[in-house]
């Protein structure tokens, strides 16, 4: 077994003649945290999108643990390992908050689902997931909330919890932070952080002071292609990615 | 909730009260009232018969209870043109009101579903349908037929015009495709056969067709001498309508062997009419005994003159209650019976009811739509060109009655 | 979750209903009409409400149930339960096979597509009539036997459906319960989360169009037996329309709410239709006025007269008429 | 020979096919709106012209008046009631229409009774026109010259103009018109009295060939969905394209195989929809 979980090689999607994403040739070490970053219309959520396979890329091909998995599709992958979240949140609104765990845990073994003779409450395999998701979340208090009426950071925290709950090897975040409070946003970097342990963790992020923290390693994304990779402190100091960003973004500090 | 058949009957019975007075403290008295169920489209595609149906019903009714000083009133039945409906209206009113007699079932595939349903329940049925089923293969102890059979009439509205018009060598027809357009087509292209005419072509279309243009392309394409439509109702004006407008009554003789009558001539207007055949089971203009009693009576309650839809369920009406009335008892056995071979003056002259398969043995007409300028008053569309009975022999129409 | 909407609930409500109808209706026929409506509708709500399915081809399974009892009841004189059995597997057939056509498009489209393919169905029925019968339908289809005695009783047919009917209920309930059924609803709320955390969302769709298509065209073969004749007019297009209506008007939140639907319009016809010739102006003001007022249908009344009564310390949180 | 003629007889009928649908389309792109009563103002459209011929009016001052009228009912239906509804998923908007279109077509039989009848065609247009074999009536010539001006007409006011800018920038955009200034449900109510009274012209215009009964509604329905769904909602273009095809299509085949012919516009539609979902000729 290599040590890179996910990789791509000159993947490309276009959209009609719009190239979304040239080239990009990414190597994600095995339970690391790799941010990618870059002005919006980079390709970054593009990227999230062919590589969960909601979209199909027009050129290159994509690996999970060595194997090709350009062709396969987005519930099949979720098997292989791979699960997201979204910028955007997109939840079960008018189900339970433990309700939308469940069917995230569920989504692991889909084919267990079409007996229309089985309870739910069978799987406990899924709930324990679910439960155990919801300890890691801090959301206990408002299991039986639905979705929709939830803060907005505990959406946002569900939204990754969503992507835990299919145990993923690779697990994809997509802006986690978007919109959130200053204290929700110390709490998804905790987290992040954590799960860096026993996942491989890729996330899409704006907050640089988040990204320069907990990454080992950033890719900078510029009109669809990768511009610069390395860890933090050697990206934040390379003169392109000043130019790129107009030296004004990138304040955080390395605490 | 409120017990709505109850509520019902107690209208109905008010309604009728309203119309004979004196009924309804008779009604109190007598104990059994004859009851008679009208299932008829009075909602939907078919509505303008439905309506006109319980109109005659309600007359014979009346009529039925004046002459024999019993009490007699219909039921309105809505069957929305529906066998299902149909049905289940019937079982209901079989079951709930314990209404023995049904008259009505415009459509074919509705009557043949009540037929069956009604002499299950023991009832008696009859019908002025157009399948040949009812009196044929399907047919059955219960039901009965007032409608001339597609052979007829075909043989009292192509036979004669084939005679009238010698030269005219090549028919095209227009056909509905379901079984009743084929009994139709069938029996005309056994009289085409006979007689030696060409038929030159057909064309089908579905029931639920209202652009006729591309079969009227083909028909001019054949350059027929007549063209014959074996369509009815909406279809049959739609069909007429587009061929006048195609100038066709200029060029063909144009005849629409099963007409609705009355009330396709008012829909058609007389500028379409004239010139143009028309075979049907009912003329108001009929120079019969009842008919004429019959029309009287419609124009002083109504203002009008009874047409098909009318004068069909009038009849079928007035002879069930009037058989119940003789049987002593609604029931079907006792109705059938007093039904079977029955001979009669009615609306077309001397009818009889054939005992071997209930289908009632009756004139059926040809008729011509008159110009505007000749008709002598506003319902004076045609005129009768001839009259007569053709039957198929009960054997030949498939009939095999149950013991 | 209102109580009501617990499966124990809504198979009360039923048992109260199927025991209730008789005491209340005169006529066996119609109540044994609204059962099995009821049943229908029913179905239609598993695509409808737990779903997000908007089928306009519910008449074709009804109408695949009424022929397979025609055919087999009159020619060949199959055993009941065997038609049943046999409908059923027809039924669903069919309807994996116009549920994945149609479920390639969604939206307005999706509902085009099952509308174009009810036309279709309908005019196969029409053009093929030597198997159908065409426009004169199928006659003579008997009611079943129970111990060589055929149920030609209003009331004895209306217990056999009645069973039927609960059984059938209680087999909706357990698939909407169950973790398919749950996941539906995800499906309904977000497919393309659902598809994101793994669920191969087309397939439980077609699942649910299967299921949906067996119990309408179990419906339709156990009407035929009722009405005794197997009609053309049952696979028409204003079937799937009048299946859909009951539907809407039930609410789509709740099996039961389709019981409901399905009693409400059959009884407000059959009322509605000896009262006024013209009875279906009424019928139109009153679908106006459900989807004005009454969004969440008749069962979203109950739900909201219930919370009234009952959990007035409750905020006014319906849920369940939210969808 | 016969093929050709159909081919021609089959245009006629498109262009009627084209103007009954075309609304139904332009309402759909705006509003997003399934409007099951499109029939039903068709089926208005007609018994109007039928009453005002009946009365005396001429054929020419009846066919717009007729058409306002319809167009003017529509308008406030929409304004009263429909424009509560477009937020609602599309059941409620079914829902709707479908009691609309029956309260519609039960009203006609109460004012108009359920026989119905025929209206003449007008002076000067009785007659046929005749090329060697073929035969056509001149009142339905008028009527394919009639609804081609139409189109060119439609054509100008939906792609040239500024009004047909503000109509397809609300079907792509609702909240950026209002944005823009825009009163937008004026203009909705405005659209759908317009689409509206296309159906009402179109049975205006049908009158004289079909005549009139209270049901004609229900099969101008189902064509006008066949149409839409074929040529692809919201789009003129796809109406016109689709209009023709249907009508070529139905006409040919009562030459061909009569049987099928209906069969074969709807294995088309549902082929049309599974290939090309946006419809032959719809907007992405």
């Amino acid at each position: 077994m290599t040590d890179i979980a996910l990789q791509t090689r000159g993947l490309g999607v276009k959209y009609g003649n719009f190239h979304a994403l040239s080239e990009v040739d990414l190597q994600i070490r095995r339970n690391s945290v790799h941010s990618i970053i870059g002005p919006n219309g980079a390709g970054k959520t593009t990227l999230f999108h062919a590589l969960t396979g909601r979209v199909r890329p027009s050129s290159g091909r994509i690996e999970l643990d060595g194997r090709d998995i350009t062709d396969t599709s987005d519930d099949d992958r979720v098997r292989l390992g791979i699960a997201r979240s979204f910028q955007v949140t997109s939840l079960f609104p008018n189900l339970t908050l433990r309700e939308n765990l469940r069917l995230a845990a569920q989504g692991r073994t889909p084919w267990q689902a079409l007996a229309p003779w089985r309870r739910a409450e069978a799987n406990a395999e899924a709930l324990d997931i679910a439960d155990g998701v919801i300890d890691r979340l801090a959301l206990g208090k408002v299991t039986g909330r639905l979705a929709g009426e939830l803060s907005h950071g505990q959406q946002r925290r569900l939204e990754v919890g969503m992507a835990m709950a299919a145990r993923p090897r690779v697990i994809l975040l997509d802006e986690p932070t978007s919109g959130m409070g200053i204290d929700d946003i110390e709490v998804m970097k905790d987290l992040i952080r954590d799960l860096g342990h026993d996942h491989t963790v890729l996330f899409i992020e704006h907050n640089m002071s988040i990204v320069m923290n907990i990454s080992d390693v950033v890719t900078v994304m510029r009109l669809g292609r990768k511009l610069v990779e390395g860890p933090p402190a050697q990206v934040r100091d390379d003169p392109e990615v000043q130019r790129a960003y107009l030296g004004n973004m990138i304040t955080g500090d390395i605490a | 909730m409120i017990d709505r058949r109850r509520f019902l009957t107690t209208s109905a019975l008010a309604a009728t009260a309203l119309a004979v007075p004196g009924l309804l403290t008779r009604a109190h008295a007598a104990g059994e009232a004859l009851k008679i169920g009208i299932p008829v489209p009075i909602s939907g595609a078919f509505a303008a018969n439905g309506k006109f149906a319980t109109m005659g019903a309600l007359m014979a009714a009346e009529e039925v209870a004046a002459a024999h000083g019993v009490q007699a009133s219909t039921l309105d039945l809505d069957t929305e043109g529906k066998p299902a409906t149909a049905v289940r209206k019937v079982q209901d009113a079989m079951a709930q009101d314990g209404v023995k007699l049904f008259a009505g079932g415009i459509l074919s595939s509705e009557s043949l579903a009540m037929g069956k349903e009604i002499e299950r329940g023991g009832g008696a049925f009859m019908t002025t349908a157009g399948a040949d089923e009812i009196t044929g293969v399907d047919c059955n102890k219960a039901t009965f037929r007032w409608s001339v059979p597609t052979y007829g009439a075909i043989n009292e509205t192509v036979r004669p015009i084939i005679d009238a018009l010698p030269d005219a060598k090549k028919w095209y027809t227009i056909t509905p495709q379901y079984v009743f357009g084929d009994g139709l087509l069938n029996a005309a292209k056994d009289v085409f056969a006979e007689k030696g005419i060409e038929h030159v072509g057909n064309s089908y279309h579905s029931l639920t067709d209202k652009e006729f243009s591309g079969y009227l392309t083909n028909a001019i394409a054949a350059q027929p001498d007549v063209l014959l439509l074996l369509n009815f109702g909406a279809q049959s004006s739609d069909t007429l309508r587009q061929a006048v407008s195609f100038g066709l009554k200029q060029r063909m003789t144009i005849v629409v062997a099963w007409a609705s009558g009355l009330e396709q001539f008012e829909a058609l207007g007389p500028d379409i009419c004239e010139g143009v055949y028309f075979g049907a089971q009912y003329w108001h203009g009929a120079d019969t005994a009842l008919n004429r009693e019959l029309v009287a009576k419609v124009q002083e309650k109504h203002g009008s003159n009874p047409n098909y839809s009318f004068a069909g369920s009038y009849i079928c009406a007035k002879l069930l209650l009037e058989a119940a009335v003789k049987a002593g008892s609604p029931e079907g056995a006792g109705v059938a019976a007093a039904l079977r071979g029955l001979k009669y003056e009615g609306l077309t002259g001397a009818e009889e009811i054939r005992a071997a398969d209930h289908q009632v043995i009756k004139d059926y007409y040809l008729l011509k739509g008159k110009a505007k300028a000749d008709m002598a008053n506003k319902d004076d569309y045609a005129e009768i060109i001839s009259s007569g009975k053709s039957f198929l022999s009960p054997e030949d129409a498939g009939c095999a009655m149950p013991a | 979750m209102n109580p009501l909407d617990k499966p124990f609930a809504q198979l009360a409500l039923v048992l109260v209903t199927v025991l209730a109808l008789p005491l209340f209706l005169k006529s066996g026929i119609l109540a044994t009409e609204i059962l099995i409506f009821a049943m229908v509708v029913a179905a239609c709500n598993l695509l409808l409400g737990y779903t997000g399915l908007l089928s306009f081809g519910q008449g074709i399974f009804f109408g695949i149930g009424t022929y397979v009892a025609g055919i087999f009841l009159t020619r060949w004189s199959v055993p009941v339960p065997l038609v049943l059995a046999g409908a059923a597997i027809l039924g669903a057939a069919t309807a994996t096979l116009v549920g994945w056509l149609s479920i390639r498009r969604q939206g307005v489209y999706f509902v085009m597509l099952t509308l174009a393919f009810s036309q279709l169905f309908y005019f196969m029925a029409y053009t093929f009539s030597g198997v159908t019968g065409g426009d004169n339908g199928l006659l003579g289809v008997p009611r079943p036997a129970i111990g060589g005695n055929a149920l030609d009783g209003p009331w004895s047919y209306y217990t056999y459906v009645a069973v039927c009917f609960v059984v059938i209920f209680a087999l909706l309930v357990m698939v909407t319960q169950s973790t398919f059924g749950r996941t539906l609803l995800a499906i309904r709320e977000n497919e393309g989360r659902a598809a994101a955390i793994g669920f191969p969302t087309k397939l439980f769709k077609i699942e649910a169009f299967a299921i949906s298509g067996a119990v309408t065209a179990l419906g339709g073969a156990l009407h035929a037996m009722l009405i005794g004749v197997a009609p053309l007019s049952n696979i028409e297009y204003h079937t799937s329309e009048l299946i859909l209506i009951m539907t809407i008007i039930g609410g789509s939140s709740s099996l039961f709410g389709s019981v409901l639907g399905a009693g409400f319009y059959l009884l407000l016809a059959d009322a509605l239709s000896t009262i006024w010739p013209r009875w279906l102006l009424l019928l139109g003001l009153v679908l106006v006025a459900v989807a004005l007022f009454l969004q969440g249908g008749l069962w979203g009344l109950v739900v909201r007269g219930y919370d009234l009564i009952f959990r007035r310390d409750r905020a006014p949180n319906t849920s369940a008429e939210e969808h | 020979m016969i093929y050709l003629f159909q081919v021609l007889n089959g245009i006629g009928l498109g262009m009627l096919y084209f103007l009954l649908a075309v609304g139904l389309s332009v309402v759909f792109g705006l509003l997003q709106f399934v409007n099951f009563a499109h029939g039903a103002f068709y089926l208005l459209g007609a018994y109007l012209t039928y009453d005002l011929t009946t009365r005396g009016f001429s054929f020419w001052l009846a066919m717009p008046m007729a058409t306002l009228i319809v167009a003017c009912i529509a308008a406030v239906i929409e304004a009263l009631l429909l424009h509560r509804i477009y937020k609602l998923p599309h059941t409620f908007h079914i829902l709707v229409t479908v009691g609309l279109a029956l309260v519609i077509q039960e009203m006609v039989i109460i004012a108009w009774g359920p026989l119905g009848g025929s209206v003449p065609a007008p002076d000067g247009l009785q007659g046929v026109v005749i090329w060697g074999d073929f035969i056509y009536p001149q009142y339905r010539l008028f009527t394919i010259g009639l609804t081609a001006v139409l189109a060119g007409l439609l054509w100008w006011l939906l792609e040239g103009t500024r009004l047909g800018a503000i109509v397809r920038g609300g079907s792509e955009s609702p909240s950026n018109m209002a944005l823009l200034g825009y009163n937008t449900l004026r203009i909705n109510t405005a659209v759908f009295g317009f689409g509206a009274g296309l159906a009402g012209l179109a049975g205006a215009l049908a009158a004289p060939i079909r005549g009139v009964e209270p049901f004609m509604g229900i099969e101008a329905l189902s064509v006008a969905f066949v149409v839409v769904v074929i040529g692809g909602m919201g789009s003129y273009t796809g109406a016109l394209v689709a209009g023709l095809l249907v009508g070529v299509v139905q006409s040919v085949m009562t030459t061909l195989w009569p049987e099928g012919a209906r069969l074969m516009i709807y294995i088309g539609m549902a082929l049309v929809i599974a290939l090309m979902p946006r419809g032959l000729l719809g907007r992405a």
